[in-house]
Formats: C-alpha cells, structure tokens, sequence
C-alpha cells in the first residue's frame, strides 16, 4: 500500500517477527479444527491475515504497560506472551485455561502481562483503557495503555466519548484500529460517511498515522515511534492499521458480502508471505529456516492442545466463585 | 404465504420469524426494518436473509454500530409516522440504547399527555446456553418488564413467533420482542392460530390440576418436559406460558395458582428482582389463602454465565431443577 | 464577532424579529419571578440572551418542519408558535398545558406545530431528530427536521453517532448547536479538546457553518441559506451559534465558575441590544415601536399568566392515562 | 474531624456525604473523584462543594458530558490500582453508562477467573418529589440490584451517608451508593456509628411487634412516620432499613417477618420487578408459614413520574398509604 523504504531489519529480528506471526497463524487454524471438532464452542473469531498488527505493535511494549483488546484477541494474547498452553486450556473451557474456562475464546485475561482481554461489547474496552491510562497518569509511572479495536467500534458513542477524554487529559494511551474493513458483513464504507481516520483523528487533535498493516515492518516501526512519544510526552496517539480477516467473522459467517476474488486479493498480500520473502529475497532467512520456524510453531500448538485436552476442569461448586473479590482492601 | 390463510405446515422458529417480518413489510409501506447486518450480512442469526433482496435498501436498512442512535432514529421514524421495527442484534448490546428507550420510547405519550406515542417495534435475541460466556447471555427481558410505557413480548411458539409481529405493529406502543437465540432452529407447526396471537394474554400450554409452572421463551420446553416427567410421577402440572411479560397478565396465573394451589416460576434470568420474583409477589397478594405451599422459583444462578459447558449448566435453570421443586412441595405440603 | 455587511432587513420584518425576541426575554423574565414565587418548580433553565437563534432560525422554517430541543426551550417554543398560554399553563402543572400539565418546563411538546420537545437528557433529542429526518426521507416529503442542542451536548457518544448517521443516510436534518460556552458550570474549552465545531464537524464531511449567534439578522441569514440546502439537497447541515446564556443554568446555580465581568461584556453585545440599535440607527424604528412591542410583549405574558393561573390540574384520576397509547392504530 | 473520631454532632446529609469523600481523599492518595461539574460548580447538588479548592484538579476531576467513557474509565482506573469514586450527577443519567456497568463492572471478576476485581465506588443521586418531572425523577437502585458483581447501597441516615463510603472503599468490587435527591437537606446527629457502618446489614430502626414495614432510602422516613401514626391506633410497626440492595440481608428481614408474622414493604421505585418483589418472594420462600396475612407492596404507581405537584404526589408512595395497608392487613387477619 504506501510505499516506503524497507526497513533495516536483522536475520535474528526478522525471524523472531516471522515465528511470532506462524505461531498466531498456526494457532488460529488449529482453533477452526478445534471448532469443527466440538471441542472450542461459542463464538471463535481468528486473526488470521491481521497478525502482523498484534506482532508489530507489541513489539515495542514494555512488561508494564497495560493492554486492552477485543473477542479477537488470540493474536494479541500471543504476541504479548500469554502462554499457549494457558491459553487452548482457556478455549476448551479448562480449569488451567488464563480465565479457568469461564471466559473463553472472547474474554482472555492475564495479570502477569497486565492483559486486560477480551471484550465481546464493541467500543467496550476504550473507555477501560482510558482508565488504565488516566492511572498511569496519576500514579505519575511511567507506563502506557494500549487498546485495539477494529473500524467498526468507530460509529459507536464510547469511540467518540473516548478519545476526547484521551486527548483532553493528554493520557498516555495508544489507539490502535484495526481497520480490516469489515465489520461482520459491513463494509467500512457503508458505515462511515468520513472513511479518513485520520480526519477523524483531527476532530480530537490527536495525533495519528495511517500504515500498511500487513507490512510487520512498517507496523513495528511506527507503532515504536508513536509508543515512544505517548511514554515521553504523556499524550495519546492514533494509528490505523489497514488490514484484512481471511477468515469469516466468525465461524457462523456465510460470507455473502465478500468476493472470493477479494479475499484471494489481500491473501496474496498477507503477512507472512510478504515478511517470508522480504527475508528471502534480503538473504536473512532460507527455506530451511522458515520450515523449522513452521515446525516449531506446529509443535508448541500441538504441546498447547495436548495439554488443553488434558486438563480438567473447574469443579462445579467454584460456579459462584469470584462474582465478588476474596479478599477485601 | 401470510399467517391468516396459514395451513398447517411444518417450519423452523426463525423462518416463522422472517414470514411475520415479511408480511409485515408486504402489508404496510410504512414498514421497514433497521439494525446491525440485518441486510447484506443476512442477520446474525440469519433471520432477515432475503429480505433485502425482496424489499431493497431503503426499507431493510444496515446500520453502523450505533445502537443508542439507531433506536433514537427508530422512535423519531416512529413519531413522524413511519412503522419502524428496528433490530438489537442481541439483548447484551441493548444497554447501550437503554437511555433511548426508558428515558424517551417509554416515557414520550406519557409526559406529552398523550400527543406522542411511539409505535416502535424493538425485536432482539435473547438468552443464554451457546456457550458465549458472560457478555453474550443475558436474559434480561424480564429485567426490561421493570418500565412502564413497554410492552414486552417473549413468543416460545412457532405460532407466536411468526403472528406476534403483527400484534406489535397493531399497537400504538413501543413492543420489544425478546426471541430466545436457541429458539431459532426449533421446529414446529405454524398454524392459523398465529394470525390471533395477541399481546394480552398468557396460554396455557398443557393443562393440569396439581401445580402450575410458569415460565416464558426457550424455559417454556425445559417446564413441557419436567410436566411429562412429573407426569410419570402423577403429578399433573400445569404449564403457563406468560408470552407477554409487561403488561402482566397476572389473571391467568392467578386462576391457574388458585387451582393448582402450587407454583412453581421458571425463569433463565437473575433471580433476584426478576420476573419471577414479581410472579411470586402476585401471587403472594392475590392467591395466598389458596396455596397449598409457598411459591418456588427456578432461576439462573446469579452469576455472570461462564464459558465451560458444564459451568454454563449449572448456571442455568435445568429440568431436574424444575422437577426436585415440584417435587419438594409435594413433600413439604403433606 | 464575525464582520459581515448588515443584512437588509425591512421594518416590517425588523420589528418582527425583535418582537419575537422580546416576548421571550419577558417570557423569560416572568418564569424566573414565578418560580421565585413557587408558582413554577422543578428545574427552570431560561434563554435569556440566546434569544436570536431561535427567532433567527425558525423564520426558514415551515409548518410541516419537525423540530427537536432540549430542557432549555421555551424560547424554540415561543418562537415556533406555540401558544403563550398553553405554555405558561403547563409551566404552572395545569392541564390546559400543551402536556396537561405532565411535563413542565423541560418537556414542551407539540403536536399541531410538530414540537418534538423538550428533552431533559443531554444529547438525548440527536438520535430523535435523524428518526424524523429519516421519515421525511422515506416518505418522500419535503419537511426537513431541525434538531437544537447545547455544546455540551457534542461531548456525548449520541452526537457521534446522529452525526454519522444523518451524513451516512443522507438525511434532512439541520443540526444548530447553541455554543454558550458553558454546559452547566464547564467551559467549553474544559470539556473538548478541540473547540473548533466545524472541523469536528469535517469528520463526518458535513456542510457547517458559525456564525455570531447574538445577531438574529445574521442567524437569520445563514439559517436560510442552509434550510434551503437541507431541504432541496435532502443532505444534512450543521450550524453553530456562537451565544451566551445570562442567567444562572438553572435556577439553583451560584455560578461559580464564571465572573461578572464577563456576563457583563456579553450582555453588552446582547440580540435585544444588537437589533434595537440596529434598527435605530438605520432610522427602522423608534423608541415609541420599541415601548409598543415592549408592552404588547409584557400584556401577552399577563394575559398568559392569568389564563394559566385560573386553569386547573388535571383529575388525579387520569394519572394512569397515556402510558400506553388510548387507540390502536 | 473523622467519623472514627467524631463527638456526636447535628449536621446534614449532604454535608455528611461530602465529610466521607473527604476523609477518603485524605486517608489514601489512590482516591480521586470524578465526575459531571464536580469540581469548579461545585457538584450539582453542592456535595462536592470546596474539594476542588483542597484536593486540586488531578484527584477531582471535571469531565465532559460523556457518562460511558468515564464511567468506563473509572473501572480502567480501578484496574490500574486506583480507587476511583465516580459520580454520576442523578441516576437518570446512568442509563448512558450501564454497558460499562453491567457488562464491564459487575463482570470482570467472575469472567477472569478472579483476576481482575473492580474497586470502583460509584455514586449517584437518585428519587423523585422534586416536580423534575418524567426524565428526572427515577428511583432505580431496585432495578440495578438485579445484577450479580455489584453492590448497591441506599444510606438514608446520616450516619450511613457518612460512613457507608469508606466501606464501599474497603472492598474490592464495584459498588454504587444511591443518596436520594431529598435527603441532601436533611438534619440529624452524626454519630460514632458512622465508622461502623457496613455493606453487610439491614437495620432496625424503629422495633415493634405487629408488622415489619421494610424499606430503605427516603421512604424511610414515610415508614417512620407512619409508624408513629399506627403505634397511635395500638400497632407497633416494626421498620427496617435496608441500607444495602444487594447483596440482600434477608436473614434481618425473614427474622423481623417471622415476629411480627406480618410484612409491608415500602418502595420509591416502579413495583413490577422491583426490590419489593424480590423481598415479597423471598418472605413467600423462607416465611411462608410464619404469615398471617400476605406481604403488600406500596410503591410507585406504574407511570413516568409527571411534574405537576398533584399527580407527582398521587405516583409516590405516601404515608397515607403505608397506614392504609398495614391496617388493611389487621381487618382481614382478625
Ligand atoms: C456493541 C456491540 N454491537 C454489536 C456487536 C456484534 N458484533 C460483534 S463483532 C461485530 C463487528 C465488529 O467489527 P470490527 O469492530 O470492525 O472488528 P472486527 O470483527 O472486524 O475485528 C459486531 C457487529 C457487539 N459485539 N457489540
Ligand atoms: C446525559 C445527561 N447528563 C447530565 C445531565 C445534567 N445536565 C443538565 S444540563 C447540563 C449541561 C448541558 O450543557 P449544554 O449542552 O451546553 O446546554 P446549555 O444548558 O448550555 O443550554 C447537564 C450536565 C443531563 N441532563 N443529561
Ligand atoms: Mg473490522
Ligand atoms: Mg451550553
């Protein structure tokens, strides 16, 4: 999409990007087995074709900022280092699962890495990272907040309510949309009149960067720069990862308001082909490398589903555990 | 096919459905539909799919995700005298347009002495037990029972999923139609009965002299099938599906209660100040001298319903639940 | 504030103008005395200085327009012809009020000038007016709606929302947002970060205007070019008007939060003053038209008050009436 | 002056409230509020009045019209270590916000797995009977009393509306505190007992043997007095205070009906699926043999509140009508 430069990239770096990303594609395709097979039920929304946004923008974060995502969050969950193991238990509704099996695919959280899910409520999860913002601010430290959110979150009131109040309070906060143009069936261009983020982004005076989402490369080092000047100068920041689901919305979805031909348009460009022959055509990784990088990814998520399969689960009588805190303040 | 010259035929609660929105649609220009993927998308639950395609843009209409204003749009197309029916993909989302519809759908004949009612028709999926964890299986409907100025319709039956519509869009006031998301593949027979369907009464869905249960929606067959299993103990149990859950109507119950003189309310909702705590209530004020013993009621367990199947269970009402209640009276009472 | 040429205006429609200006400033005046009295109770938020944009936009406005406000109109009221002594009536609870006396001030409505009220939520009549914009549209009429709201309103996800929908649909509706300046004891500047109205009205791409809403010719001016937009083109409009309100927000404000000085200087460049020496200077009027419209607007609210304090209260009996609709349609 | 410390003193409620934010404040610097014109208008109903001037602009915090982000916010705020009080200016306007409530709030322990309790103390003022009309006059702390994951306090006393803060601040879950519009003027003693009051109990505020009239908020005052106005005509009322919505004491309550064998429960709030409905269930499950007459509800009639002073009066529980119920109770019991 915007033509820049290729950024420098190392063989060691470049690889590491690479096997986060086929750790989250390989993940997201055995979830749809796990699907068909019965074993993950509810709603299953997969990440495919958008991994290089979880992946890029992780890369710059710190163990303590704090991050705040959607029911499509598997990729994120990954990329920030939420354990797989933890993670399929989550989805086969396990005891060892992040959440202990009562949040499923769409609600993953995790304290360890100040993971703040995993919200099925679109636009639900921006005012929490106001929040988590607003006490960073406060608590005068030195941390930022992060939340995705796809395009569709946009219309809603709480996009709107929010990064006023991000940019009013200058909060330390990192907007970042997902833009895969849909949302379910609908179309970005049938739910905005303004399909210009970033002049939306000036309705607030914040400031904002548009980037090819399916370019790692081009995501990690704006979402660096931008995560660099929120911790530094405290103000929030916008960034608009143009990008693409593969996959159907969830697995209920007929598709019906897509052409095959466009998908196969944006697959063609889709992350891991773009970064795995950037680092071909660089020298930086042969075909060895890749499918020891496949391989490993293969093994980690079938250790993840063995170990999901056999845990147990939460016994019956914890049901009315936790509705309220165990210990008091 | 309209519901009126309705043969008996066999079809699916969500087909039944989509006949009364198409009728409705057929039958008054001033119809048309508007919510989240209702069009191109087909609906969510596949509901409204082909009815862009018969009815076109203007009339099947995709929003944005906006709920707050497209139910406010639906109240102003309501005033300017258009037959909105606007479409909350689930309950779990309608809290965000709660504001639109307490502060003003409810309230504007009210406090406008009567120059402005809203004929809006709200319909939106409900309930829980897909295993879509704590966010995505409320069952508030009861909950919504709670403001004046709604009527609240909660059809179990193919007939009343397909005729209630009509009943709604005959009104001059705003109907929210609560349809139970594991209502959609049910099957049944789509009757003539469904063009009568009303919003007044409650039915009697199997008649019985020893207790009544009474419940709504997709809990109306979990009560059938404890009724059959009582059955088996000779208990006869009356079943009473409430259909309308605002206004109440409390003299069905009431009666059935003073003939029972047992009642036992099933309800997938919170329990505490749901509607079946209302339902005791009645008939703790209407029918105490007739009861034989204190009125029960079968609830969701009053958490957020997790993910895991078997948590997801015991969270909600089940039949065994519905039968050992029963069956406590019986042991209790003599 | 803006420099513009002196509209043309005739004497005829000068006076007019003024006089619809002036019955509300008495209008107003006489609430605020009755509720001192303990005749009006509830909360009483009045127009005092805002005056001209109401008057100014409602002379574009046709019978069959639908109009939507908020808690603050009995000016919108006055202006859009509704009856003095129908409003004063319900003001005073009684059941020759436009409500029977069931609303009180927050809640005029209207259905014979189509006055769709009188809305006591912030934000809450935004979504209302895209409904009847939406019914003209689908009817295929050519009304337009016509939606006032305060700025504090634009803080709100509502606004968001009806904004993009009303752009999105193409909707007929005139959007006037009264910028005070203040939302209760908030400033403006305290509440948004960016406090230029049209370039977040640019996030939506729609047509708006600001303009010095202290000058009712020019309110008129603009008001019109737009209507006349909205009307033919069938897309939305939005205008700012830049005013002021002079007294307390309602009647139970110390006003804390702005000084004497500035109501003061505001008041000095006030609609009544702008246009009286207006028409003065253009040799349009004399002091004597002036004492006449001063007393006729003065013998219409006496009239009023005395209509509204001989009605009488609605039976208790009929508390219960208009929860529900008396016919089916 | 703390309440730990404090030498019985007259005061008023308002002031009492704004005492417990103050000592909140002052006691834990992770404390902050905010909310509508809390800060420079100096709160809406005067409560908040001169926090600014001590606390400054970062722990009071003035936010735009936007009852969803910041509410939202406040939960963000509490996850990040904060202990956010927000205000809601009047529970009219908490409709905007109860996505964040219910969906966020009251859930995010439970659909953790515990990982992520809410400290977030939430207040609102709420009630009827100031002529504000349809819009603004709601009484839904019953209705929000319905959702598991929050607790909902009612402080009617002095000593509540002082003391019930620092207890919502010493656990870890969402709590919302409902201060009735017409309490803020109210005078009474601030006592040492406000250090003590907790989340936990209902209580009796006035003892008797004849019937429990159960209540909780403003109406609380109504059941005094009509308690008085019975006690002249020989029935001792026994009143009880709820204090708390949810969870529910109900082991005050059963124990209170099971004396007095008979019960009135007074409500602000509309009386389908309302708080009245739940106790009225709950002493039909746990006291049903214990009555000697069955438990009656006086709440609002069933309508958006209307403004002029006659109809507003006739929408609301009057002590006219406690007297009449209890005494209905007493013709039909004999
Ligand atoms: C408030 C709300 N309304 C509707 C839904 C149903 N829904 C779930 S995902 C979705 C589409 C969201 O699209 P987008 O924000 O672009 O995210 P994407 O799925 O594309 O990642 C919708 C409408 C919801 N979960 N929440
Ligand atoms: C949703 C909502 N939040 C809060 C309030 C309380 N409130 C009433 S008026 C007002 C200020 C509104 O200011 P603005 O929109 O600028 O209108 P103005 O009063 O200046 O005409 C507030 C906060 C309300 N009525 N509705
Ligand atoms: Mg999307
Ligand atoms: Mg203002």
């Amino acid at each position: 999409m915007t033509a820049m430069p290729p950024p420098v990239v190392t063989r060691e770096h470049g690889l590491h990007l690479l096997s986060q990303m086929l750790r989250i594609r390989c993940f997201e395709d055995r979830c749809a087995e796990l699907y068909s097979a019965g074993k993950i039920r509810g709603f299953l929304h997969l990440y495919n074709g958008e991994e290089a946004v979880a992946v890029g923008v992780m890369q710059s974060l710190q163990p303590v900022d704090a991050i705040a995502g959607t029911y499509r969050e598997h990729g994120h969950a990954l990329a920030r280092g939420i354990g797989m193991r933890t993670l399929m238990a989550e989805l086969l509704g396990k005891e060892a699962g992040c959440c202990r099996g009562r949040g499923g695919s769409m609600h993953i959280f995790d304290a360890a890495t100040r993971f703040y899910g995993g919200n099925a409520i679109v636009g639900g999860s921006l005012p929490l990272a106001i929040g988590l913002g607003l006490a960073e601010k406060l608590h005068d430290r030195k941390a930022i907040a992060v939340c995705f959110f796809g395009e569709g979150a946009v219309a809603e009131g709480e996009f709107h309510e929010s990064m006023n109040l991000a940019a009013l309070w200058s909060l330390p906060v990192l907007f970042v949309c997902e833009n895969n143009y849909y949302a379910m069936g609908t179309a970005w261009a049938r739910s905005e009149v303004q399909t210009s983020l970033l002049a939306k982004v000036a309705g607030y005076c914040m400031r904002g960067e548009s980037i090819d989402g399916m370019d790692v490369l081009a995501v990690e080092t704006v979402a660096n720069q931008l995560v660099r000047d929120v911790r530094a100068q405290r103000t929030p920041a916008f960034l608009e990862a143009r990008t693409y689901r593969f996959r159907a919305h969830s697995m209920y979805d007929p598709q019906l308001y897509r052409s095959k031909d466009e998908v196969k348009g944006w697959e063609e460009r889709g992350p891991l082909i773009r970064l795995t022959s950037r680092l071909k055509e660089a020298g930086l990784m042969t075909e060895d490398d890749f499918q020891r990088l496949q391989s490993s990814a293969n093994a980690e998520v079938d250790d993840a589903v063995q170990f999901a399969e056999q845990a147990t689960i939460e016994p019956v009588e914890e049901l009315q555990r936790f509705v309220y805190a165990e210990e008091t303040l | 096919m309209s519901a009126a010259e309705a043969i008996t035929r066999r079809t699916t609660y969500r087909d039944a459905v989509r006949d009364g929105l198409r009728q409705a649609l057929l039958r008054d220009p001033r119809v048309f539909l508007m919510g989240e993927d209702i069009g191109r998308y087909g609906g969510c639950f596949a509901v409204t799919k082909g009815l862009l395609e018969e009815f076109g843009e203007a009339r099947i209409r995709d929003t944005p995700l906006s709920e707050s204003a497209f139910v406010g749009a639906g109240i102003g197309a309501a005033l300017g005298g258009l037959r909105p029916i606007v479409e909350i993909m689930t309950v779990n989302f309608s809290l965000l347009a709660l504001d639109q519809i307490l502060n003003t759908a409810a309230t504007l004949c009210h406090m406008s002495g009567g120059q402005f009612p809203v004929p809006l028709v709200i319909r939106m999926a409900t309930g829980a037990g897909r295993q879509v964890a704590a966010q995505h299986s409320h069952s508030l409907e009861g909950w919504y029972s709670h403001i004046p100025g709604l009527r609240i319709a909660a059809p179990a039956t193919i007939d009343d999923a397909a005729g209630m519509l009509a009943a709604a869009l005959a009104c001059r006031d705003p109907v929210i139609i609560f349809e139970h998301m594991n209502l959609y593949n049910s099957q049944g027979e789509l009757t003539a009965a469904a063009a009568s369907a009303d919003l007044e009464h409650a039915a009697i869905r199997r008649p019985g002299r020893d207790v009544s249960l009474i419940t709504y929606g997709a809990s109306l067959f979990k009560c059938l099938t404890a009724a059959d299993q009582l059955a088996m103990h000779g208990i006869e149990a009356e079943v009473i599906d409430l259909r309308v859950l605002r206004p109440l109507d409390a003299k069905t119950v009431i009666e059935s209660v003073q003939r029972t003189r047992r009642a036992v309310i099933v309800d997938e909702g919170w329990r505490s100040v749901g509607i079946a705590a209302e339902i005791s209530a009645r008939v703790m004020e209407q029918a105490f001298y007739d009861l034989d013993a204190p009125v029960q009621r079968v609830c969701s367990v009053e958490v957020p319903v997790p993910y895991a199947k078997h948590m997801e269970e015991a969270a909600l009402p089940q039949v065994a639940q519905i039968v050992a209640a029963v069956a406590s009276m019986f042991n209790h009472g003599q």
